[in-house]
């Protein structure tokens, strides 16, 4: 059996206590909202998307230690980088997670510290609060490119 | 290649049951078949060892749990070759599933002037919740009849299914033992715009199934007549429809968030499956399906394809006249399902010297009213077969049968 | 008297459960309870020996089963003292039990300008099924709140159920352990000419249950939390109005006579249970209440109330203020079903660390979101006790929990 | 396991092939239906009831050799009989039947061929056969004292 350190990760701890780019954003800011049904854990990312950059992006919501650094730790990753980027990366968390997604993952966006959750994989229960973010996020994207 | 009936035998433990000395002869698989001990042992294992709630808790025996329900999905899905698992949905059985179909479905796609087209085989299962639709919405129910021996009558098809929104009809007669040409029907169905909706309950357990192959849109079957437990059923269906359906039952599990003033639904399969699942008989339909799977179905085909010539040929041998057997001789077109007519006597009766033999068989109805009454009787005697009979138990089935005709003609 | 613990532990297999070597602590009851032996066994006997369809075929064989799946239903009746037999419906859990009743008898009896009073302590199952005939019928849904510590605030309760056509509420709460004055409830209901429902899941495996001295006219619950197996749950519902109401689901067994043209119903209870029924369930869920019955329900309760106690006790002593503990202190009051948060670790991290030690509990919103809301939670941990559970357990409960106070404050 | 003797007696299959009152009356003869949805039989029941007496009956429908000679036996035990000696009949042959009544049968009225129907009582499933056209005559004088 994994043991706890497995999935504690001590960044993962820190960006638990110390969120980046908490909070929210106005309009024209662009929202979209996620639940994971089995704890209840919810999260709301505001995203404002300018030419194709990921201008601005915040995160606010309640949630486990897990679901909390994971969309911290993707907020640091995806904030001024390309959208093209922000979607590989959401890609290639998703094969770290194990989750189906079809092809092989674009690597030439580095993980950096979301390496740490690579842990998460052998708690399966806790997949769904790593990616919770992640989803939504791809939402948002999704709605910021309408 | 066929398959070896007597070890199959030796899996099925009540098979080797005694009364007053003298075996079981179980001929009612098409009301609901006998399980083997890789179903009752998974069950019993599960019970003992790994029994917990799933998908709500997250310790790892709940994890573990909700692993082996999502797995019989999975494995569920491979069975029939649905292109995703999140298109099972796991039901309490498949009257349940067609319930689920008319009352979800139809309620966001049925209205006055529309229509639906089932058939004269149907199972109550298959009418009465389109009946009970119909009485609210105002939509109309076509019939598609049957021919002498048996078989959907096709010659006005494409009349009936002129701007008919559904067509849902049964892939095997549960008293006929007709085989209808499911992807026939389906594609039928399409070139009118009509959504196909086809109860498996008597083909899945009997025959291959690829959902894909036939086209269908939504498939219905049961876990206990195909080796399974009891409580289960399956509703398979495309995910596009099932996506855009409101919910059936609400509660816990099919939503996604609930607040005071309403509430939002949960992603498939989730939303179709309110409360505690069957989690146990998941498991148990889950080694029903590997039982199936490891003899593989078209060897259980040609099982049943054997026995039914055998026992059409012995019934016509014995009696003569004196039995009237529904449906088709064509072996190709019927499953080992048999219903007969024998001389005058009520098939109640029948059964009940029958029984004084340990032989099982079916006598009544079988939910098929509107059938019989196509046949001109309100019942008929039934028997069927599957992947654990011989032909020695076709056998005591005549000879038993020999002694109603005596009885009864004193 | 109380009930001996460790003699009840020995027939819960998995109780004996050992992971890395470390005994199972199960603390989950309220969500789905383990299971003893005495079930276990009549479901395995059942199917190894007299599976067989009920209410359907005549042979011996088939009129034993039905004999058993009846009896499950007379037993069923006597364990919650209802009137008649007849009056047993059952369903695949206590979620369809629900919808049926608000499907049901709520389409027939529920419109424009019309009122049910639910209260904030439900549970999704007993939320959401009104929630979708709220949507369709424009009917409104009152709501009794809480008081501060979590008891039914019915200071309003007569202008809430002023006009109201129902009242449908929980007998135990699922998340705070609340026990609600039932019979009081009831009789508040029936003074403004509302029908009275009750949700039974919580109260009905832990305490004894008499729906006549209650005078409810509606009374759901599940099997699978009263130490029986999944897969089947229970309606009870006054005959009176289980006959006026329409069918739910339909199909085989629910109905008298089909015609192409309509059906007519059955009688009761077939008329409510379309298709194959859960029929070893049936089976195991009668076990179940026999092995209750034998322990006494009082008993149960004398048990839950210890145990409740000495939790309470032990974890205040050791967290003080670290830990806040939801609902009543009044153990006359509460059940053994604890919510509680602790410091500010998520209820998510709780449980994973409570889960390395073996430790089972569950961590969420336990299909409750309005409840939830109104505790300001988005989760809670719950330990939920039963009658197998051990003040031991509850000592490792509390050092599992002095853990995750460390580890998540290093 | 009894025998089918037990339950076939001579007398039964003489009223299953020799059916008394058999065929149907013309309103103002009452007119009730019953169903067993177990074997599907079907029975009807014709009834002229003047001055409190059972006129006339006829039986028509389609059943087993129990639910046919039952309903035979019936019809001729019942035909030219007083209204309250029909109902305690029901009665009585209910209890015979073991079928919840309350109270104590009323055995002032004979069973006379009746009898050989308690061997039904062993063969449990049978038993809604024997009873149906029963209840249907009670529903039939039901409508008939409307
Ligand atoms: C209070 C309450 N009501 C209803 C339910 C629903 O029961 P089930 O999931 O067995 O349908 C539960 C349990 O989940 C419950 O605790
Ligand atoms: C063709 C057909 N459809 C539907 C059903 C209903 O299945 P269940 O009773 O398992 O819901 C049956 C079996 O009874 C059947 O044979």
């Amino acid at each position: 059996m994994p043991g706890l350190e497995d999935l504690y990760r001590e960044i993962i701890l820190d960006h638990y206590k110390n969120p980046r780019n908490r909070g929210t954003l106005e309009p024209p800011a662009v929202r979209s909202e996620g639940h994971n049904p089995l704890c209840g854990d919810e999260i709301e990312v505001f995203l404002i998307v300018n030419n194709d950059i990921v201008e601005d992006i915040k995160i606010a919501g309640q949630g486990c230690s897990i679901s909390q650094s994971s969309a911290s730790m993707m907020s640091a990753a995806v904030k001024g980088k390309p959208v093209e980027q922000a979607r590989a990366l959401i890609s290639r968390f998703k094969h770290m997670m194990s989750i189906d997604e079809e092809g092989e993952p674009d690597t030439s966006t580095p993980l950096g510290d979301l390496e740490a959750l690579q842990g998460v994989v052998k708690f399966p229960v806790r997949i769904k609060c790593a990616v919770l973010s992640w989803n939504t996020l791809s939402e948002a994207l999704d709605i910021a490119a309408e | 290649m066929s398959i070896d009936v007597q070890r199959i035998r030796a899996d099925f433990p009540v098979l080797a049951k005694l009364i007053n000395g003298q075996p079981l002869v179980y001929l009612d698989s098409a009301n609901s078949s006998q399980k083997p001990n890789a179903v009752i042992d998974a069950m019993t294992t599960f019970l003992q060892h790994d029994y917990s709630p799933t998908n709500r808790s997250a310790y790892t025996m709940a994890a573990h749990a909700t692993d082996l329900y999502e797995g019989a999905r999975a494995n569920v899905a491979r069975f029939i070759n649905a292109p995703r698992a999140e298109e099972v949905v796991f039901t309490k059985n498949a009257t349940e599933a067609l319930n689920l179909v008319a009352r979800s479905w139809g309620t966001a796609n049925l209205g006055e002037g529309d229509a639906i087209v089932l058939t004269h085989m149907e199972h109550h299962a298959n009418i009465v919740p389109w009946q009970m639709l119909a009485a609210e919405k105002g939509f109309s129910i076509r019939w598609v009849p049957l021919t002498s021996d048996g078989l959907l009558d096709l010659s006005n098809i494409n009349q009936l299914l002129a701007g008919a929104r559904a067509f849902s009809f049964t892939a095997m007669s549960n008293v006929l033992g007709t085989i209808n040409p499911v992807k026939e029907l389906c594609a039928l169905a399409h070139q009118h715009g009509a959504i196909a909706i086809v109860d498996g309950c008597q083909s899945v357990p009997h025959m291959p199934t690829d959902v894909q192959d036939w086209d269908a849109d939504f498939v219905a079957f049961s876990s206990h007549k195909m080796v399974g437990p009891s409580g289960i059923g399956v509703l398979w269906g495309r995910e596009s429809l099932l996506d855009a359906m409101p919910p059936f039952l609400g509660g816990g599990n099919m939503i996604s968030d609930v607040k005071l003033d309403g509430f939002t639904c949960a992603e498939l399969p989730a939303k179709f499956e309110a409360g505690t699942q069957p989690i146990t008989e998941a498991v148990g339909l889950s080694a029903a399906v590997d039982y199936l799977s490891a003899l593989g179905m078209h060897n259980v085909r040609a099982h049943e394809r054997d026995i039914a010539t055998y026992a059409i040929n012995a019934l016509t041998d014995a009696f003569g006249d004196d039995i009237v057997i529904h449906g088709s001789r064509d072996i190709e077109k019927r499953g080992a399902t048999i219903s007969f007519a024998y001389r005058d006597v009520h098939p109640h009766d029948v059964s009940q010297v029958l029984d004084q033999h340990n032989v099982c068989v079916r006598a009544g109805h079988h939910c098929a009213k509107p059938l019989m009454r196509l046949l001109g009787a309100n019942a008929t005697v039934r028997a069927s077969f599957y992947l654990y009979n011989t032909n020695e138990e076709v056998d005591a089935l005549v000879s038993a049968l020999a002694e109603a005709g005596d009885f009864f003609t004193l």
